[in-house]
């Protein structure tokens, strides 16, 4: 892979003139008589015109840092200590007239949620201008030419100005937020999560803008981001925090392949990429960061995945739970563990060596540009050549391609048991289409009527599917991706019984579920045998009731059972998905997000379902968190023998996961088949962008 | 409430919002005074008959009439301060002469009981309405705003002050006196009647958007009915915004009701009442102070406390207020 | 009371409880100009704030004290109450004199002065007096006295009267003759004694036929006296200016000292005295004419030197404050003197406010009347006697176990009231359950026949200062219930009453009635409270306010600005 | 927007309705005989019914309803007690058999005092109220916040009978310090009109710019977290700036609501405010009116609260809906 933005210090040492100089940096809030420390004791350096990546996992305290380089912490509930300097001025302590003319005009920065962080009152022009104005002191036409120069600069019509931030999609708002910082060339840009939220394809695009324009300004940028695939594009060097504190830091390459710290490599490792080897368990080296609730911390991810490993391979839990994970740190011997668990045939013993595991997750990065999947290299493309006309030599590629050496190694070095055992039940329904469906969408059309008007009349309806036609074998696993409102939760809902199709067909078991919507018996019924998980794993649970609650709803529903009885098969059902029964009695916000998507899942199982309809179970969680959860849902998919519709935007999870793929765009399905024929011979462009696109 | 609340069997960790809620409210000195105060107050009220037989007077005596050299014969008391004495403590009333102390323990009682029960029925039919109506939408949507909208333009006060007298003929035999506790019932019915709509009005809403999170979703999709989703999964959502409302209301209503007794169409005499006790004591407020002070300062602080009150509560279960 | 009725504000007040009954003048009394007010001087603007607009200014409806009183300012009658020093006399106000008998008092005849004069300067006739005493008659002026309609058809009431003549609608009256321009002759079909004072009343005011606007005469009527209405605004305000064609010389009571009245209404009247008292705003040049002081300021003006000369006090002419028992339900005297024994009369005085609502009564009429002598037929002292009220009810054939006490709502005072009453009704061992009654409804309610009232207190006065319309108008068995409110009948009494009817002399006629008052108050039908007296207030620079013996309140036509 | 503009204003027109319909229905029901109370006590039961006739009331109450309406829309002819017919012009809103006046003449002459004092109080809600909140949040935690907090506490929670009499008495009639509260109309100088109503709308404000200014304080506090503030001061925009043009902004549609329900029921007539200060506004008038059982004019009056609530409730979800571009576009 290319790197996307521009020259920078090649080599991983400290930049001799930093336009922003971190030392000692401590934030802490406090509120309601407690005391949260977010960042402890941060130093670092970010040298002019250099990218400077900031990973960690969710609740690592990056975006803290970046208020606190902007001076924009609320003085009054925050304690900031250290020393942050921009260009030589000083912004701790300093009085906000001093930092306030440093802000928007040296330091910029592009915030976490473009929606939220751009005025919905004003127009796009007027904010972007006023940003200009403040330091320029420009007169009114000046500001407004300017945005309208900067605008044009991001791609977004000058004439699109007077428009308000909520007639723009996703991309364009965050490539607003973009042109608004950028607007007086600032030296240091803070760029939080500027891609989080979008597309693969939007994704792609918009940091390709900040390259360019990095490139123009020579701004250097401070990338905050929880995605290491960003990180391996775009940045020179990067810096891990966990909790607070700095892990590791080093040149961008040097870490992605030689990451010292467990923890970097296992954050690297998480997420699979469009090279993982399908089917594999993937490494969960540490639990999930943050958390409001007492029960989070190392040890419990550790426990979780000792009791997934019990629960799957028969063993007793004794042997991975207690102290001793928790001692460590949660990290090697969680890894070790769960790998263990995972392969089963394997000795627990080898829990130290969580190297091969790594060493198979560390194919994401280096693959990316080796495997030859022609997309791959279109995209390397356009950066390339818009690099080639600056001065910066060509290394960025050298640099990665040197990454790609372990691809081999990865490859051979995975554990052949992983792919073959999901081989099974894979093979049996990958080989050609499943024979008898046990649900089958045919020819599906679903309308969202639009409001009546005044005078009676209809406004045109959105039509969200547009004759879909699926279907889910028994065992099998489907997976559904497709852009953003392409038809996918729809699709997935109608399934579920939850959403009435306006034409076409569904069956389930052979037999027409249509009408389940409106139907409550009907529903009632369906819903012993499909149960959905969903995509947030917090708002999908009541808050206001406890978990035991939770999970027995479905039997006071579906079964006749006494609250006793209800109460021992809900802690089965915890004990299933890797959580302490003993935890019936609380509430979702006193867990990890992990645990809680595991409680829905816990839910979704109560019933003893035959489909599950998991709409993007994991999109919303940490790469560390998802993978844990991937995890679970393939050995619950292997032990209990579930079908799946298994919706997601993200190709490399739904590569990973499903045996079969379906492609939406804009209601319709576009391609769909084996997930090796999909992902290695695509028929349709779209997908063929689809993929080109992931990074 | 007390659902959540379950004081006694719970595990240590569990960590409920109410039980998290009553911590941060536990730290909030003003809102715990305010609940003392408050708490006070209902005491106050429950034991006014015990207090009144220890002290050893009742508030329907007229005492200064009957013993000679307490009031003048203009009806103002010939002490001074209002006719402060051992006997009298907060004086007598000018004109009946009747003891002020008692007066006000008694008008207590009877804002208590107004405004509780005029809360408590408040609190049930605006969760019912706003649940079910929140939870419906479509045509019993419309039909509620249009119902709501109706009822806020409707001014309240005119209304009661045009009923009671009908309420008092149509339901009242001549000969007979009209009963305290239909005074009671009409006025804690027109208070209900128009006091549920903002309470309905703010759990609709809260309904509306609840109902676009993926639990309710979740829980049609595990086949559970509208009675389980509405009573189990809305229902102890929407307790927080409920409890604020009701102890905001609980002032309001009290103020409401000084102020009609104030327009002398309230609770009716003999019953003691604060804000006849203020009307009365305005009338006389500028020959003697006392006796508007005592019932002026005394609503002060009770309604002072109870706005305190919900305004803590409104900060222990909305971290966002947290100071 | 000890002091209602001291000098106040340079003229005399009459003091209620005092015998003070109007005399008859003589021709020469009712000669004008009037007897100038001490110290008054011209000019300036008099402002009057009252609590509401007068619910009527159409000569034939005005029925109430303060209309007569206010309604001089504007409008004459055939004769009028002249008041020096306190002391009223009834004279010739249009007319010459008090009016001249003849057949018995069935023929009454008045000639009116020379150069008394509209508004627009045309000389008023005596059609015109004619004229306004049939508009009686007609529809939509039933709320005004029936008199004239009674008496010069003899009929028993108005009712019957209208059927024999409906108004000017029917034509010509012929029970009154205009033989010319300036003479009036009465001609009764029974003799009549007290045409004079019903001569008085504002009914006997004369109304041009082409002035005549119906309902709109009610907010504007065409002047006579010594100012005109150039603006009246419905219940906001009123404004009096000089009429350049009123003659000072034909009037012998009223007074044109202001340049202009101006009255405006609605504001609370605590305000209006608060304001007045203290003299800030407009306060030292206004007065009122029709509000008494409030309550909550009687005592702090009382002690204040310079407050206090502000406070226009008196009696309240001829009215009087009674606690009314329904007979027809209270049959038992026993029990009725049970009530008068146990009422609380100090009590029921101190929550009205004390001494100065009035002084307790003992007699059915009020001393203002003609011909009042002082009696007490039952003597308790002002608290009461429980005991005493305790053996009468021991006597009593069938002893009541529960009463009802109807009362008007018009302001808390009335509950309180209500509560006295329970009290010691209680104490003699009666339940006593209150009804409080909307003003608005309060007379259909409690005067409809079968009405379940037992109780009430009210303040009423004759219509005119003698016997006359007391006790036939109240008293006889065969009144309406809307007459005999509290359904008294005595046929001994009924039969005296016809007797009396006849009687034509006047002294003759009051002395008769004024014996009859005592052998009906041995039945108790009534408990008398009190004599009632006002207390009103003007500002700094008012001058000449005083309260009229007759009507009960400031007289607006000797009012003066001080210094303009 | 339009199409917004046209729908609210059909709701409101729909919703005037139904409270006509429920005034009517109400107040007619009523026990007291309007015929008897306007003949006055010594009516016989011929006249009364007489009267009765001309007032309509033999009709069923679906006709006298019927009739009411039509004369809103059209106007009508109205028989006086005695049978007199007055013109009760286009929006009739009958006829008061007490006043003797159309009760829109009656509310007509009255209004000016309501729409005075209403007007000047709403001024002082707004900056008093805005004000406070405003200083409040700004300096939230501190304890000129906790002072304006304890302020409109003390605002919200003190009776306005009990206020408007003290001050009255100790900075009118004792001291002299404000001029004696009444009304004199604005063409006769602007001088004494605004005099006159100084106490009341300082009195008037206060108590209702109590509940505003702790409104106004809680959704600045929630709105000064908005992402968008965040961005603002990251422009170098100053703190108070950014407030101002971003979180008021941001907080203004609850307040902008509440202001509008405040705005109708002043304008309906300040019942307690005009009996404390002795003002004649449509509140006495509408009291007078329940005392005296002027059903006509109570009905009228209440229909006169009423559609100004309704009107200013629209108005602001107008104003909300023009503050806020994602309603406005949408
Ligand atoms: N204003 C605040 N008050 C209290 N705690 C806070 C505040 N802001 C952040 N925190 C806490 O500080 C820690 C770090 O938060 P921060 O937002 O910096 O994380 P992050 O790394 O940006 O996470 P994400 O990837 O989810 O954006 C978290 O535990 C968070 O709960
Ligand atoms: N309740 C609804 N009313 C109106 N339109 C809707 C509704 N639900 C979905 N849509 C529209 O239908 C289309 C498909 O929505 P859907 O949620 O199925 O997309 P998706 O593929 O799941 O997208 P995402 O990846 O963002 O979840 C979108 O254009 C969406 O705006
Ligand atoms: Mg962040
Ligand atoms: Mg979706």
């Amino acid at each position: 892979m290319t790197e996307v933005f521009g020259p920078g210090a090649v080599s991983g040492g400290p930049p001799s003139d930093p336009v922003l100089r971190v030392r000692d940096l401590a934030v802490s809030f406090t509120g309601r008589g407690r005391t949260v420390t977010a960042v402890h004791g941060l130093s670092f350096d970010l040298a002019r015109g250099e990218v400077l990546g900031l990973v960690g996992e969710s609740g690592s305290g990056k975006s803290t840092v970046g208020l606190a380089a902007m001076g924009l912490h609320d003085a009054a509930r925050t304690r900031v200590s250290g020393s942050i300097s921009v260009g030589g001025t000083e912004i701790v302590g300093a009085p906000d007239s001093a930092v306030r003319a440093l802000r928007g005009a040296r330091i910029a920065m592009v915030f976490q949620d473009a929606l939220a962080a751009l005025s919905p009152f004003h127009p796009v022009g007027a904010q972007i201008a006023e940003a200009y104005r403040i330091h320029s002191g420009a007169g009114r036409a000046a500001g407004r030419a300017r945005a309208a120069e900067m605008l044009d600069r991001v791609g977004i019509p000058a004439t699109r100005a007077r428009d308000y931030p909520h007639q723009f999609s996703g991309g364009m708002r965050q490539r607003v937020m973009i042109a608004m910082a950028l607007v007086n060339a600032p030296d240091v840009l803070i760029a939080d999560e500027p891609t989080t939220a979008l597309d693969a394809r939007v994704q792609r695009q918009v940091l390709s803008l900040l390259a360019e324009l990095r490139e123009e300004s020579g701004t250097a940028v401070l990338l905050i981001t929880h995605d290491v695939g960003v990180v391996a594009g775009t940045c020179d060097r990067m810096l891990v925090m966990r909790n607070g504190h700095l892990v590791e830091s080093g040149p961008a390459d040097t870490l992605l392949t030689n990451a010292q710290h467990p923890y970097t490599r296992a954050l690297i490792d998480a997420a699979p990429t469009l090279e993982t080897v399908p089917g594999v368990r993937l490494p969960v080296a540490f639990a999930a960061g943050p958390d409001d609730g007492p029960a989070a911390g190392g040890g419990v991810g550790c426990g979780a995945g000792s009791l997934v490993s019990a629960a799957t391979a028969g063993r007793p839990a004794a042997d991975a739970g207690g102290a001793g994970p928790a001692a460590a740190g949660g990290v090697g011997c969680d890894a070790g563990s769960l790998l263990s668990a995972a392969t089963a045939g394997r000795p627990t013993a080898d829990a130290g060596g969580a190297g091969p595991a790594l060493a198979g997750g560390a194919v994401p990065v280096a693959v990316s540009v080796d495997t030859g999947l022609p997309p791959a290299g279109h995209r390397a493309l356009p950066v390339a050549a818009g690099k080639g006309a600056g001065p910066s030599p060509a290394g960025a590629g050298p640099a990665l391609a040197g990454g790609a050496v372990p691809v081999a190694v990865s490859v051979d070095t995975g554990p052949p048991s992983a792919g073959h055992r999901v081989l099974p039940v894979a093979a049996a329904k990958g080989a050609g289409p499943s024979p008898a469906g046990l649900a089958e969408v045919i020819d599906l059309h679903v309308e969202f009527g639009g409001r009546r008007t005044l005078w009676g009349r209809r406004s045109r309806p959105v039509r969200a599917v547009r004759g879909v036609s699926l279907r889910v074998g028994a065992g099998e696993t489907l997976g559904l991706v497709g852009e953003s409102g392409s038809g996918k939760s729809t699709t997935a809902r109608v399934l579920a019984g939850l959403q009435r199709p306006t034409a076409g067909s569904v069956r389930f078991d052979g037999r027409d579920i249509g009408r389940a919507a409106v139907d409550t018996r009907l529903r009632r019924e369906l819903s012993r045998e499909v149960q959905l998980v969903f995509q947030d794993p917090y708002a999908s649970l009541n808050p206001r009731r406890t978990v035991e609650e939770i999970v027995t709803t479905p039997l006071r529903v579906h079964t006749g059972m006494g609250a006793a009885a209800r109460r021992d098969r809900a802690a089965e059902l915890l004990g299933q998905v890797g959580l302490d029964p003993a935890h019936l009695s609380r509430y979702p916000h006193e867990f990890s997000g992990g645990q809680r998507q595991r409680i829905g899942i816990a839910r979704a199982l109560a019933p003893r379902p035959r489909l599950i309809v998991a709409d993007e179970p994991v999109s919303a969680l940490d790469v560390s968190v998802q993978a844990q959860v991937l995890n679970l849902l393939m050995d619950l998919r292997d032990e209990l023998g579930l079908s799946l519709l298994f919706v997601s935007h993200d190709l490399a999870v739904v590569r990973h996961f499903c045996d079969r793929v379906a492609v939406m765009r804009a209601g319709t399905v576009v391609e769909s088949g084996p997930r090796d024929e999909v992902f290695g011979d695509p028929k349709a462009d779209y997908t063929r962008e689809l993929l080109a696109a992931a990074l | 409430m007390a659902e959540v609340h379950g004081e006694g069997p719970r595990k240590r960790q569990s960590q409920g919002p109410f039980a998290s809620a009553c911590r941060a409210f536990r730290r909030d000195m003003t809102g715990m005074a305010a609940l003392a105060v408050v708490l006070l107050c209902a005491l106050l009220a429950l034991t006014a008959p015990l207090l009144a037989a220890l002290y050893g007077k009742n508030p329907t005596d007229h005492y200064g009439q009957q013993t000679p050299g307490l009031l003048s014969p203009e009806g103002l008391p010939v002490l001074p301060n209002g006719g402060i004495s051992a006997d009298h403590w907060f004086g007598i009333e000018p004109g009946l002469g009747r003891d002020v102390f008692t007066q006000l323990l008694y008008g207590m009682r009877t804002s208590l009981l107004v405004a509780f029960a005029s809360v408590a029925v408040i609190a049930v039919v605006g969760v019912a309405l706003g649940l079910t109506v929140g939870y419906l939408g479509g045509l019993a949507d419309r039909a509620f705003t249009f119902v709501c909208n109706a009822l806020l333009a409707f001014p309240t006060l005119l209304l009661l002050l045009a009923l009671s007298p009908v309420i008092r003929s149509r339901f009242v035999d001549p000969g007979e006196n009209e009963p305290a506790w239909m005074q009671f019932a009409s006025l804690i019915a027109v208070f209900a009647a128009f006091g549920w709509v903002p309470l309905a009005m703010v759990l609709r809403t809260t309904v509306r958007s609840l109902r676009e999170r993926e639990f309710i979703e979740a829980a049609r999709a595990v086949g559970a009915s509208r009675r389980h989703i509405v009573l189990r999964e809305l229902l102890p959502n929407v307790w927080a915004p409920v409890l604020v409302h009701i102890t905001l209301a609980v002032p309001g209503v009290v103020t409401a009701e000084a102020a009609l007794s104030f327009l002398g169409v309230g609770i009716n005499e003999p019953v003691p009442d604060w804000g006849r006790m203020i009307s009365r004591g305005s009338e006389v407020f500028y020959d003697d102070p006392t006796y508007l002070v005592f019932p002026g300062v005394a609503l002060l602080v009770f309604v002072l406390a109870f706005n305190l009150l919900g305004d803590a509560v409104r900060d222990a279960l909305d971290p966002r207020t947290a100071r | 009371g000890a002091d209602a009725g001291e000098k106040q504000g340079g003229t005399a007040a009459a003091r209620s409880g005092q015998r003070l009954t109007a005399t008859l003048g003589t021709a020469d009394d009712s000669r004008g100009p009037a007897p100038a007010v001490p110290g008054a001087r011209r000019g300036g603007t008099v402002k009057v704030a009252n609590l509401k607009d007068y619910s009527h200014l159409d000569p034939q409806k005005i029925y109430a004290g303060e209309g007569y009183s206010t309604s001089l300012l504007w409008g004459r009658q055939l004769t009028q109450y002249q008041v020096v020093d306190g002391k009223p006399k009834l004279v010739g106000d249009l007319a010459t004199d008090t009016g001249t008998p003849s057949d018995g008092g069935r023929t009454w005849t008045y000639r009116l002065k020379d150069g008394v004069a509209w508004e627009d300067g045309q000389p008023i006739t005596s059609e015109h007096v004619k004229y306004g005493i049939e508009r009686t008659f007609a529809p939509g002026f039933e709320l005004g006295p029936t008199y004239w309609p009674e008496w010069l058809t003899g009929s028993e009431d108005r009712t019957a009267a209208v059927k024999k003549y409906g108004g000017p609608g029917d034509g010509d009256l012929d029970a009154i003759e205009t033989p010319d321009a300036q003479t009036l002759v009465f001609r009764f079909p029974r003799p009549q004694s007290d045409v004079p004072y019903m001569a008085a009343q504002s009914s006997s005011s004369p109304v041009r036929k082409d002035k005549d606007t119906g309902t709109g005469y009610d907010v504007k009527p065409f002047a006579t006296g010594p100012y005109k209405i150039v603006e009246h605004r419905q219940n906001q305000s009123l404004t009096l200016e000089r009429n350049p064609h009123w003659k000072p010389e034909t009037d012998p009571i009223r007074h044109q000292y202001a340049d202009r009245f101006e009255f405006t209404f609605g504001k609370k009247i605590l305000n209006t005295a608060q304001e007045v008292l203290s003299g800030r705003g407009d306060g030292a040049g206004t007065v009122t004419t029709k509000s008494e002081l409030p309550p909550e300021i009687y005592a702090e003006a009382r002690r204040d030197p310079g407050k206090r000369e502000l406070l226009v006090a008196g009696s309240q002419g001829a009215y009087t404050n009674d606690l009314y028992i329904k007979n027809s339900r209270v049959t038992d005297p026993e029990v009725r003197k049970a009530i008068h024994y146990l009422f609380p009369r100090e009590q029921a005085r101190q929550v009205l406010g004390g001494p100065r609502v009035g002084d307790f009564a003992t007699t059915l009429s009020s001393p203002a009347v003609v011909g009042w002598k002082k009696y007490d037929l039952y003597p308790v002292r002002p608290a009461g006697d429980i005991e005493k009220a305790k053996e009468h009810l021991a006597r009593a054939k069938d002893r009541p176990r529960s009463l009802t006490y109807a009362y008007e709502t018009e302001s808390p005072q009335d509950d309180r009231l209500a509560q006295v009453l329970v009290d010691a009704f209680a104490k003699a061992g009666i339940q006593l359950v209150t009804k409080p009654l909307e003003p608005a409804a309060f007379t259909s309610e409690v005067f409809r026949g079968d009405a379940p009232y037992d109780l009430w207190i009210s303040t009423n006065s004759v219509d005119w200062p003698t016997p006359s319309t007391l006790l036939p108008d109240s008293y006889h068995s065969k009144l309406d219930a809307l007459a005999n409110g509290i359904r008294y009948a005595n046929p001994a009494v009924d039969k005296e009453l016809e007797r009396i009817a006849g009687i034509g002399d006047a002294r003759q006629k009051a002395d008769a009635l004024i014996d009859l008052e005592r052998t009906v108050m041995k039945d108790v039908p009534v408990v008398p409270f009190l004599y009632t007296s006002v207390t009103q207030f003007r500002g700094k620079n008012i001058g000449g306010a005083a309260i009229h013996p007759i009507y009960g309140s400031i007289a607006a036509a000797d009012l003066y600005v001080k210094k303009p | 927007m339009t199409g917004y503009v046209l729908r609210r204003a059909l709701q409101a027109a729909a919703v005037l309705l139904a409270i006509t319909a429920a005034a009517f229905g109400l107040f007619y029901a009523a026990p007291a005989d309007p015929a008897l109370i306007a003949c006055g006590p010594k009516c016989d039961t011929g006249q009364v019914e007489a009267v009765r006739h001309s007032m309509g009331l033999d009709q069923p109450l679906a006709e006298q309803y019927a009739d009411y309406l039509r004369g809103l829309l059209t106007g009508r002819t109205i028989d006086d007690v005695d049978g007199t017919p007055i013109d009760c012009a286009a929006p009739c809103l009958g006829y008061s058999y007490t006043l003797h006046q159309p009760v829109l003449d009656a509310i007509g002459d009255r209004f000016p005092v309501t729409l005075s004092l209403a007007g000047g109080a709403l001024a002082v809600i707004v900056v008093l109220g805005a004000g406070t909140g405003f200083a409040a949040a700004l300096r939230r935690g501190t304890a000129a916040d906790r002072l304006l907090s304890g302020f409109t506490l003390v605002g919200a929670s003190v009776q306005i009978y009990f206020l408007g009499y003290a001050l009255q008495y100790l900075l009118v009639y004792s001291t002299g310090l404000f001029p004696v509260p009444g009304y004199a109309p604005f063409a006769d100088g602007p001088g004494a009109w605004a005099a006159g109503l100084l106490l009341p709308w300082l009195v008037l404000g206060f108590v209702n710019a109590a509940v505003f200014a702790r409104l106004s304080r809680s959704q600045l506090l929630e709105t000064m977290h908005e992402g968008y503030v965040r961005t603002a001061r990251g422009k170098g925009l100053g703190a108070t700036r950014a407030h101002l043009k971003y979180t008021a902004r941001g907080a203004a549609a609850p307040l902008v609501q509440l202001l509008g329900l405040e705005a109708g029921a002043l304008f309906g007539g300040a019942f307690i405010t005009e009996t404390v200060f002795g003002l004649g506004g449509v509140g006495k008038l509408a009291v007078d009116a329940v005392v005296q059982n002027d059903l006509p004019t109570v009905v009228g009056t209440v229909l006169l609260a009423a559609f100004f609530v309704v009107v200013f409730v629209a108005l602001a979800d107008l104003v909300v809906a023009w503050l806020d571009p994602r309603v406005r576009l949408a």
